[in-house]
């Protein structure tokens, strides 16, 4: 039993990796920065499972880690698929800056 | 023999625009179609009609009903009465004048389709029982409309159709609220609910055992709670009193929805009286048909932009929907609720009488002086019916027969005019009398016939219904200040034949203007000829009606006594 | 046959003849024989059922019930002491009118229209006359309205007068009270017509108020409540019952019923205001105006009031009385300065409906009821007949109608001269002729109320003032006739071309107009040559409808007495004055037209009674411009205008609706960092508002 | 037939058997994608008949296998019910359809990625399947993903086509955040509760109540909430509709819709009791009637200014959501859930008859209004189509729209009349009705363009022989809207199934 035995140091790390990643997806003009701050909220997500089984028995760890691993493999999906669509976009725009890419918009 | 006779009346319309949308794109052709439609049109509502009147009861003669959805209680339910009756006539001759009026020349074929899908909604919503058919077929009006102003109107066609959708639409959402607030405060399981001894003798029909059957449903004597014995239908027409009583439960039919009555009037739905407000609801629904006062302002724009054809149609019978909807639903439902706010109703028709008046002063366009004389005239079936009494409803159902036969005269008018001067400023006319001596003869028919002279039919209407006004405390002073539309009709029609028909000919190129044609003739005669008719023999269409008035004063008078 | 079918003849056949020449007008010129023939018919059934009439008789048939309310109104025939003398005096002067017009209208461009409108007017008027109850009578009075909108709108293709130069040559003699640009047949129609609607605006709510009441009262028991026995056995409840209305209740709700239903009177009748219309209607033809402006339509009103007496409460005869005496007045002083001949006797009309009222005001008990009536006859007659002669007159001077450029015409058409001549006698109440005995028994019965009222101590003065105007009304009479006659018959033709073109009318015409004069003459109502002699063949007839007490005999014979007395004496008064302006000066040198000009006694008055004191011009702003065009306009503006009107209203809320879209849609930058932001933020607002 | 083919099926484990309609579709999905190596870009149209081919087969298991009784399957993991059972039928027709209208649209003419786009729309459709049958919390995450993943490729998929690649990145980066933003949320929530199977969790949260799970409950709402495009997480909507193509706008613009009021209804019975401890479940019903009340607000209003056809849908798809929701928030009473339905069925056909036809009538052009103008002349069937199903779409009856409308507003104010909670959900109906007619007057705009408009000066149409082929979904979505009319029967069948499921 390393590290701290009280749950709640863990919760606060997450909440402040959410923060920062929601912090992240406000204001990253770069795509793949804002692709970085997704990472730290699933992330955050993940220290949660993994925290939470960590305090609630043997089982409960498991599950927690089991779910981790889904997260993680599907985070990655997900950024492959986004990369793909980042390249689609550099190759048309010449640039992964989203400000600069908004031909989209009301009118 | 008379199965799903009512069914072909809203049939023949829908197949005549299934025919005109497949037909090739030859105006005369689909013009031949249209009328042909319209006169079996006419000869059909005009059989039903005599059939109507010429039979004692003035219950319903024919009724169809088959069950749908029951666990919803709703049914393909159609009838005729009297009222019906009288409608799908005014209808029929509404359509065949329209159908013989000018019709566009491009895209016919949707023109046509259109016009026929028009008819299909308004036969329906005279005839239809079931509160669920009844909302969809005054729906259905609402798309052919928007495209018959739209794409065939004048320059600011688009404008004006789209208001006239969205105001229609408005006032259906309300009326949409008000039936489903009405359908589920209807009782679950069925419950007996007192009835008119009269409404059971008029509408009743004897069962194989010989007991009473009104509406499909066994009538019962005894009290509310205690045991009940079925009445024998040999009693009542003995006229032998008794407190009666039907089992009512949850369902979309009109009929049981009257009955109901009673029942509405004890409900409240969320802590408010659930007649007072579905009254708003579908006294909002039907008034922007009306239209009257100040859910109106869509009508001028519309008038003014459709072809004549349509203004004919709009002005003729689509404002009756408007009328017969709160003869047919709102006023039965709520007798109490009315009665309560019938000097509001009073003043908004007198308001739309006086308004409409003074507005039509003003114009200088020939269509929107007679669309505001539409709202003026309206304004009196309003004043009628809010007064709740026999004469006031009586004279409203003429009003709205009369203002049919007159509007369309109007209207028809003015397209001829409109034809060959190809503009419709008042202004730009003058000593028409002395190139056009029979459109002038007709125009001035029309005009007496608006401003309400003895022996024309306008004038039946508005006496019934200023008798009927007096007669109620609630609309007396509404009724004494609604009078004076008799001035004001006078001075914007005789005032606007002064200026069109006499004095010198003002415009030379007016000279070689020809007078009516026979097509025209033929489209104008048979209205004036019956509003004459009516106008000399009241007692034609009186008699007809008179009695279904009676039956609707006695329901809510019988409703407003403590039982 | 029985009397009612005879009745209906007199309603039929104009009728056919009205259908018939409306069909075939432009086709044939005969139609006027069609109506001719029709009429003759008619009056020949009218006398029939004068002769053949013993005891009223009365029927009907059902026209529009109302089962539930057991109403039932119908329409029919009714002969009685009433109508049976006013459809004579209708059916026999249209024969008359009629044969005079085709010499009248000769070779007229209308020729048919006039006489198959002619006809119309003379079924509806007979309506009127014969009808069994106030629904009918409305029916027919509607109708009569139309009939002579028909008529005055004759020669509907005319010009505005300011566009006339016929008119603008001869304008310094016309009166300058009217607005030229709205002085044609077709205006005048138009005029006719709505002005009459506002007083049947009245008729119509009086009408539905008196439904309401009599089928309220307990003791109605279904049938026609406006059927006259049924309304008149009523108002005694009515009076009695407690129902109400504006805080009106009892006799007070009766006499607001009547005085609505005399509004409509006032209308037809051109009582005060509402006289404007009538002498605009001059420019219908005038053989129409003699049947409808003078002799018939306009007495309706007179007539209506006559058949509702039985209605009318004392508080409602004392207005009546006054809106006469007011109306006889201010008619007789507008018609001293007027030039058109025409314009002359349309006032002098009016001031003898306002005379009619006046009596009929003065109550039955004065005596009123019968005075009134028998003036309606009467008057009928010669001024029918003063018409005609006017008709002869126009006829004969090619149109023209301007006093000024008459004169000495007695040498040109002699027989036009006597007649007219005898008409003005009778109108001036000479003894000897029809009005001595008419009019005087209406200053009698004012009088006579004056002197009951002293009896009863109470409204005096309110009898008094009517009696006063009467009998200055009694003076300015003999000063404008004869001012008229003299100036048009005798002295030195003031335009010699005129006067030598001259002309007495052809032999059928004269005919009519000698009969008339016949009947202008006192002895043929009296029955007896000597003209103060009280009593008449027709005081039978002219029984008021209720039984009340007669004045004393000898206090009676005083009053006519003095009554006498004092028409004689204004008579010559007022004759004198007209013969020593317009018969002597003349003859002292200076040319006639400049000084015409110039109308004694001073401008000023001149100016105020030749702008026809103001009304027309006061209602023409209030009505015609004001409410009519302006307010028009306003409330078009206010319904349909941009911004605040009703369509805007609902235009506003419309784009309130698109304004929150054009806001919601400035969110849509295409920004996905923005996106990321609003949504987070609103994520992140919501979970405080929950946690805290 | 049956019969042997349940004897085949028979030899799968039990615990399976509810999941053969994924199952084949995912086989399905693998197969195409070989096929799509294997087939050179001119014949791409195989692996889309391939596809539709599949989609429908899948339909015919659905109807063979029935409605799934209640069981547990891969461990509780999934548990297929009447509801996921509607949305396989759902998203199978809809990817039916879409693909037949594919395989016809011009847009896609001779393109390389038809292939892939086509195994898109199934994969899209398997997403579906998979959120609406899952149970399990993590599981349910997987199908959102798998969901919103397709969806992003579906949207973004055609390279060399920067509105599209936009599109996609744009759809890409959004929904990335909210999925985040419900796994963290999962997270919590299981922290908390211990279980990740939805119905325990309200059973533990009423054991043990804590303001930290009503953040989660929140947090894991707003991923729903982003897939049914409500207020305030519809931005990306509009702009991925204008982006994307327009076959492919209408298939997202339905299909994840009805997955996401799927998988709400799945997990509001277990939390709402619980959302906010020491409430009345009114408050939360408020909650949600508001979120309702404001999509419909915004959307009708936004709606009313577009000047594309695509952001015009889009914002109206917004305010659909919003009424739709109004049902969710009637307490999940059997009644309203098949109205649910019906509604969702009608907004389907109506929906996507209009994408097709837009994406018929616009060809090359984009779906500006303006260039729409004088379509009538252009395709006058198309326009008949378009005006039926944005007429149903209005509401008008006696379309499905009006059917739906009906159902669902009715079924909410009896639920608002009958029980506590009244007045909000009231309000909610006439909001709804008000918004209707502001749909209405957008609607309007869209008909103006085509049905009324004259072709405006400046805009080419490319005029290419009407393939019949690419109107036959569209005709069907037609017939559909007027067919559904009389859909009220519907009602019955779902209610029954949704008793016995």
């Amino acid at each position: 039993m390393a590290g701290p035995d009280r749950l709640l140091p863990y919760l606060a790390v997450s909440a402040a990796l959410f923060a920062l990643g929601a912090l992240a997806c406000a204001i990253r003009r770069n795509a793949v920065g804002y692709l970085m701050g997704i990472e730290l909220m699933l992330n955050a997500a993940n220290l949660n499972f993994v925290a939470y089984g960590r305090f609630r028995g043997p089982e409960a760890a498991a599950q927690g880690q089991v779910a981790t691993l889904f997260v993680i493999a599907l985070a990655a999906a997900e950024a492959a698929v986004a990369l793909g669509l980042v390249f689609a976009v550099f190759r048309t725009f010449r640039d992964v800056d989203l400000e600069k890419v908004r031909t989209l918009h009301g009118d | 023999m008379d199965a799903l006779l009512l069914s072909t009346v809203i049939a023949i319309p829908a197949l005549g625009a299934l025919v005109s949308w497949c037909a090739p794109e030859r105006p005369e052709l689909h013009k031949r179609i249209t009328i042909g439609f319209s006169v079996a049109m006419l000869a059909l509502t005009g059989i039903l009609f005599w059939a109507q009147a010429t039979t004692a009861t003035t219950g319903f003669l024919l009724r169809e009903r088959i069950p749908l959805l029951p666990q919803w209680g709703v049914a393909w339910h159609l009838g005729m009465d009297r009222l019906s009756a009288t409608m799908i006539l005014l209808t029929a001759l509404v359509q065949f004048a329209a159908s013989l009026a000018n019709a566009p020349k491009v895209r016919v074929r949707s023109y046509h389709a259109m016009f026929q899908l028009l008819f299909v909604g308004v036969y329906g919503s005279f005839l239809a029982l079931d509160m669920v058919f009844f909302y969809c077929f005054w729906e259905i009006m609402l798309i052919p409309m928007f495209f018959l102003v739209a794409v065939w109107g004048g320059d600011d066609r688009k404008r004006a159709a789209v208001k006239f959708f969205l105001y229609t639409m408005s006032g259906s959402m309300a009326m949409l609220l008000g039936i489903f607030l009405l359908n589920v405060s209807a009782p679950r399981e069925s419950v007996p609910v007192p009835v008119r001894m009269e409404e059971v003798r008029e509408h009743m029909t004897t069962g194989s055992t010989g007991e009473a059957i009104l509406y499909g449903l066994p009538v019962m004597t005894g009290s509310p709670d205690g045991h009940q014995t079925l009445v024998r239908s040999a009693d009542v027409a003995a006229g032998r009193r008794m407190p009666m009583y039907v089992p009512l439960s949850r369902s979309f039919d009109m009929l049981h929805w009257k009955l109901l009555a009673p029942w509405w009037a004890q409900r409240k739905v969320l802590g408010i009286g659930l007649a007072g407000l579905c009254l708003g609801l579908f006294f909002v629904g039907f008034a922007v048909k009306v239209p009257s006062f100040p859910l109106h302002a869509w009508l001028p724009h519309a008038h003014v932009q459709a072809p004549t054809a349509i203004s004919v149609v709009l002005a003729g019978i689509l404002l009756k929907l408007g009328v017969y909807g709160l003869l047919r639903v709102a006023w039965p439902l709520f007798p109490g609720a009315v009665a309560q706010a019938a000097p509001l109703f009073g003043w908004i028709g007198t308001i739309s009488i006086v308004w409409g008046g003074l507005a039509a002063l003003g114009q200088s366009d020939l269509k929107r002086l007679v669309a505001y004389s539409s709202i003026s005239h309206m304004g009196f079936c309003l004043l009628g019916l809010a007064s709740g009494t026999e004469q006031g409803i009586a004279g409203a159902t003429f009003q709205c027969v009369s203002h049919g036969l007159s509007a369309s005269l109007l209207f028809l008018l003015v397209g001829v005019v409109y034809d060959r001067a190809h503009h419709r400023r008042v202004d730009g006319f003058g000593g028409l009398a002395q190139v056009m001596p029979r459109f002038s003869a007709i125009f001035l028919f029309s005009a007496l016939l608006g401003a309400g002279l003895p022996g024309l039919a306008g004038f039946v209407g508005e006496l019934g219904v200023l008798l009927g006004a007096w007669s109620a405390s609630a609309t007396r002073m509404a009724g004494f200040i609604a009078a004076t539309g008799v001035i004001l009709s006078a001075a914007y029609l005789l005032w606007t034949v002064q200026r069109v028909l006499y004095g010198p000919l003002r415009h030379s190129e007016q000279a070689g203007f020809a007078d009516l044609t026979r097509t025209e003739m033929a489209a104008l005669l048979p209205l004036a000829a019956l509003s004459l008719l009516l106008g000399v023999w009241p007692s034609l269409l009186q008699d007809v009606v008179g009695p279904a008035s009676a039956s609707l004063s006695g329901h809510m008078a019988w409703l407003q006594r403590p039982w | 046959m029985d009397p009612i079918s005879l009745a209906l003849l007199c309603l039929a056949a104009p009728l056919a003849a009205a259908v018939v020449g409306a069909l075939l007008w432009r086709k044939s010129r005969h139609v006027d024989l069609v109506s001719i023939a029709a009429q003759a018919v008619g009056a020949a059934a009218s006398l029939a059922v004068a002769l053949g009439a013993a005891a009223p008789v009365a029927r009907s048939i059902p026209w529009l019930s109302f089962p539930g309310a057991r109403i039932t109104f119908s329409l029919g025939i009714q002969l009685d002491a009433l109508s049976v003398p006013m459809l004579l005096v209708v059916q026999f002067l249209s024969l008359g009118v009629l044969v005079f017009s085709r010499w009248y209208l000769g070779d007229d461009r209308f020729y048919g229209r006039f006489f198959a409108s002619f006809s119309f007017f003379v079924f509806a008027m007979s309506m009127v006359v014969v009808a069994p109850g106030l629904l009918q009578a409305f029916i027919g009075w509607e109708l009569v309205g139309l009939g002579s909108y028909l008529l005055i709108g004759y020669w509907h293709d005319k010009a505005p007068a300011s566009e006339d130069p016929e008119y603008q040559a001869g304008k310094p003699f016309h009166a300058t009270g009217v607005n030229e640009a709205k002085l044609n047949p077709a205006m005048a129609q138009l005029k006719a017509f709505v002005v009459n609607r506002v007083g049947d605006f009245g008729f119509l709510s009086g009408l539905a108020m008196l439904a309401w009441l009599v089928s309220s009262l307990p003791g109605f028991t279904g049938g026609d409540p406006l059927a006259w026995t049924t309304l008149f056995v009523a108002a005694g409840s009515v009076a009695a019952s407690k129902v109400a209305f504006l805080g009106f209740t009892g006799a007070a709700l009766l006499t607001l019923a009547g005085l609505l239903v005399f509004l409509g009177a006032m209308g037809k009748s051109a009582q005060f205001p509402f006289h404007v219309w009538l002498p605009e209607a001059m420019q219908g033809p005038t053989t129409a105006s003699a049947i409808i402006h003078a002799a018939t339509m306009v007495a309706a009103g007179v007539f209506l009031t006559a058949r509702i007496y039985p209605l009318l409460t004392p508080d409602a005869l004392v207005a009546i009385q006054w809106v006469g005496a007011v109306t006889a007045f201010v008619a007789a002083t507008i018609a001293c300065v007027q030039w058109d001949y025409k314009a002359v006797l349309a006032y002098s009309t009016i001031s003898q409906l306002g005379y009619m009222m006046l009596g009929l005001g003065a109550g039955a008990a004065a005596g009123g009821y019968g005075a009134g009536v028998s003036h309606l006859y009467t008057h009928a007659i010669f001024k029918c007949m003063l018409f005609l002669g006017a008709a002869s007159v126009i006829h004969a001077l090619h149109g023209v109608q301007d006093l000024g450029r008459m004169g000495g015409l007695a040498r040109k058409m002699p027989f036009t001269a006597i007649a007219t001549g005898i008409g003005t006698l009778a109108i001036l109440g000479v003894p000897g002729f029809s009005a001595f005995w008419s009019k005087d028994a209406i200053l009698a019965a004012a009088q006579a109320k004056m002197v009951l009222a002293q009896a009863h101590g109470a409204g005096v003065m309110a009898a008094k003032i009517p009696w006063i105007l009467g009998m200055a009304t009694a003076a300015l009479t003999a000063f404008y006739m004869s001012r008229q006659w003299l100036v048009a018959f005798v002295g030195k033709p003031r335009d010699r071309h005129l006067w030598e073109h001259a002309h007495d009318p052809d032999k059928p015409s004269i005919a009519v107009l000698m009969v008339l004069a016949l009947f202008s003459l006192q002895f043929v109502w009296t029955g007896s040559v000597n003209p103060f002699a009280s009593g008449s063949w027709l005081d039978g007839v002219l029984q008021s409808p209720m039984a009340v007490g007669e004045l004393p005999e000898e206090l009676a014979h005083h009053i006519h007495a003095s009554t006498m007395g004092w028409t004689i004496a204004l008579f010559f008064l007022g004759s004198g004055a007209a013969f020593w302006l317009y018969v002597t000066n003349p003859l002292r040198g200076g040319s006639a037209a400049t000084w015409l000009r110039r109308d004694p006694p001073t401008n000023l008055v001149w100016k105020f009674l030749a702008n026809l004191w103001f009304v027309d011009k006061a209602l023409d702003l209030v009505f015609a411009e004001g409410i009519g065009r302006r307010g028009g306009e306003l409330v078009a503006k206010a319904d349909l205008g941009s911004g605040l009107s009703v369509d805007g209203t609902v235009d506003t809320a419309a784009s309130l609706v698109r304004w929150t879209g054009r806001f919601a849609n400035l969110f849509q930058t295409g920004r996905s960092l923005a996106y990321a932001g609003w949504t987070l933020l609103a994520l992140f607002g919501a979970l405080a508002l929950l946690l805290l | 037939m049956n019969e042997t083919l349940l004897q085949i099926l028979s030899a799968i484990p039990v615990s399976l058997r509810g999941l053969f309609p994924e199952m084949l579709v995912a086989s399905a999905i693998c197969l195409g994608l070989i096929l799509d190596w294997t087939t050179s870009t001119d014949d791409k149209r195989l692996v889309v008949w391939f596809s539709a081919i599949a989609a429908f087969a899948g339909i015919l298991l659905c109807w063979v296998v029935g409605v799934p009784r209640p069981g547990l399957l891969v461990g509780g993991t999934y548990v297929p019910d009447a509801i996921s059972q509607f949305v396989r039928l759902f998203s199978l027709t809809a990817a039916f359809l879409a693909l037949l209208a594919l395989n016809g649209s011009r847009a896609m003419h001779r393109r390389a990625e038809l292939g892939e786009s086509a195994l898109l729309i199934l994969s899209v459709a398997l997403g579906a399947m998979l959120l609406a049958s899952a149970r399990h919390m993590v599981a349910m995450y997987i199908g959102l993903e798998f969901l919103s993943l397709s969806s992003y490729g579906l949207a973004g998929f055609r390279a060399r086509d920067p509105r599209a690649s936009e599109a996609g990145i744009r759809y890409v980066l959004y929904g990335a955040v909210a999925s985040a933003v419900a796994v963290f949320g999962i997270s919590h929530l299981w922290g908390i509760t211990g279980t990740f199977d939805a119905m325990d969790i309200g059973a533990r949260l009423v054991s043990t109540p804590s303001p930290a799970a009503v953040a989660a409950v929140l947090l894991v709402a707003a991923a729903f909430a982003f897939k049914l495009g409500l207020v305030p997480f519809h931005f990306w909507s509009p702009d991925v509709y204008q982006g994307c193509p327009t076959v492919a706008a209408g298939f997202l613009s339905t299909v994840p819709k009805s997955a996401g009021f799927a998988a709400l209804l799945h997990i509001l019975p277990a939390l709402l009791p619980v959302a906010l401890p020491g409430m009345a479940p009114g408050k939360v019903a408020t909650g949600i009637v508001a979120m309702a009340v404001l999509s419909m607000v915004v959307g009708s209003a936004t709606a009313m200014v577009q000047k594309d056809a695509k952001r015009l849908l889009a914002f109206s798809s917004t305010a659909n959501s919003g009424i739709m929701l109004l049902a969710a928030s009637t307490w999940i009473t059997l009644d309203a859930v098949s109205a649910l339905g019906l509604y969702l069925i009608a907004y389907l056909v109506a929906n996507l008859g209009a994408f097709l036809a837009l994406d018929i009538l616009s060809g090359d052009a984009d779906t500006s209004l303006a260039n729409l103008n004088g379509s009538w002349k252009r395709r006058p069937r198309v326009v008949a189509a378009l005006v039926i199903c944005v007429a149903s779409l209005a509401g008008i009856p006696p379309l499905a729209g009006f059917a739906g409308k009906w159902a669902l507003l009715s079924e909410v104010v009896r639920t608002a009349t009958e029980d506590g909670f009244g007045p909000v959900l009231v309000l909610g109906v006439a909001v709804a009705l008000a918004a209707s007619v502001a749909l209405a007057a957008a609607y309007l705009r869209l008909l103006r363009a085509t049905v009324i408009d004259e072709d405006t000066a400046g805009v080419v149409h490319t005029h290419v022989p009407p393939a019949f082929l690419a109107e036959v979904p569209l005709l069907l979505c037609a017939g559909a809207s007027v067919v559904l009319g009389a859909g009220f029967p519907l009602l019955a069948v779902f209610h029954s199934c949704l008793v016995g499921g």
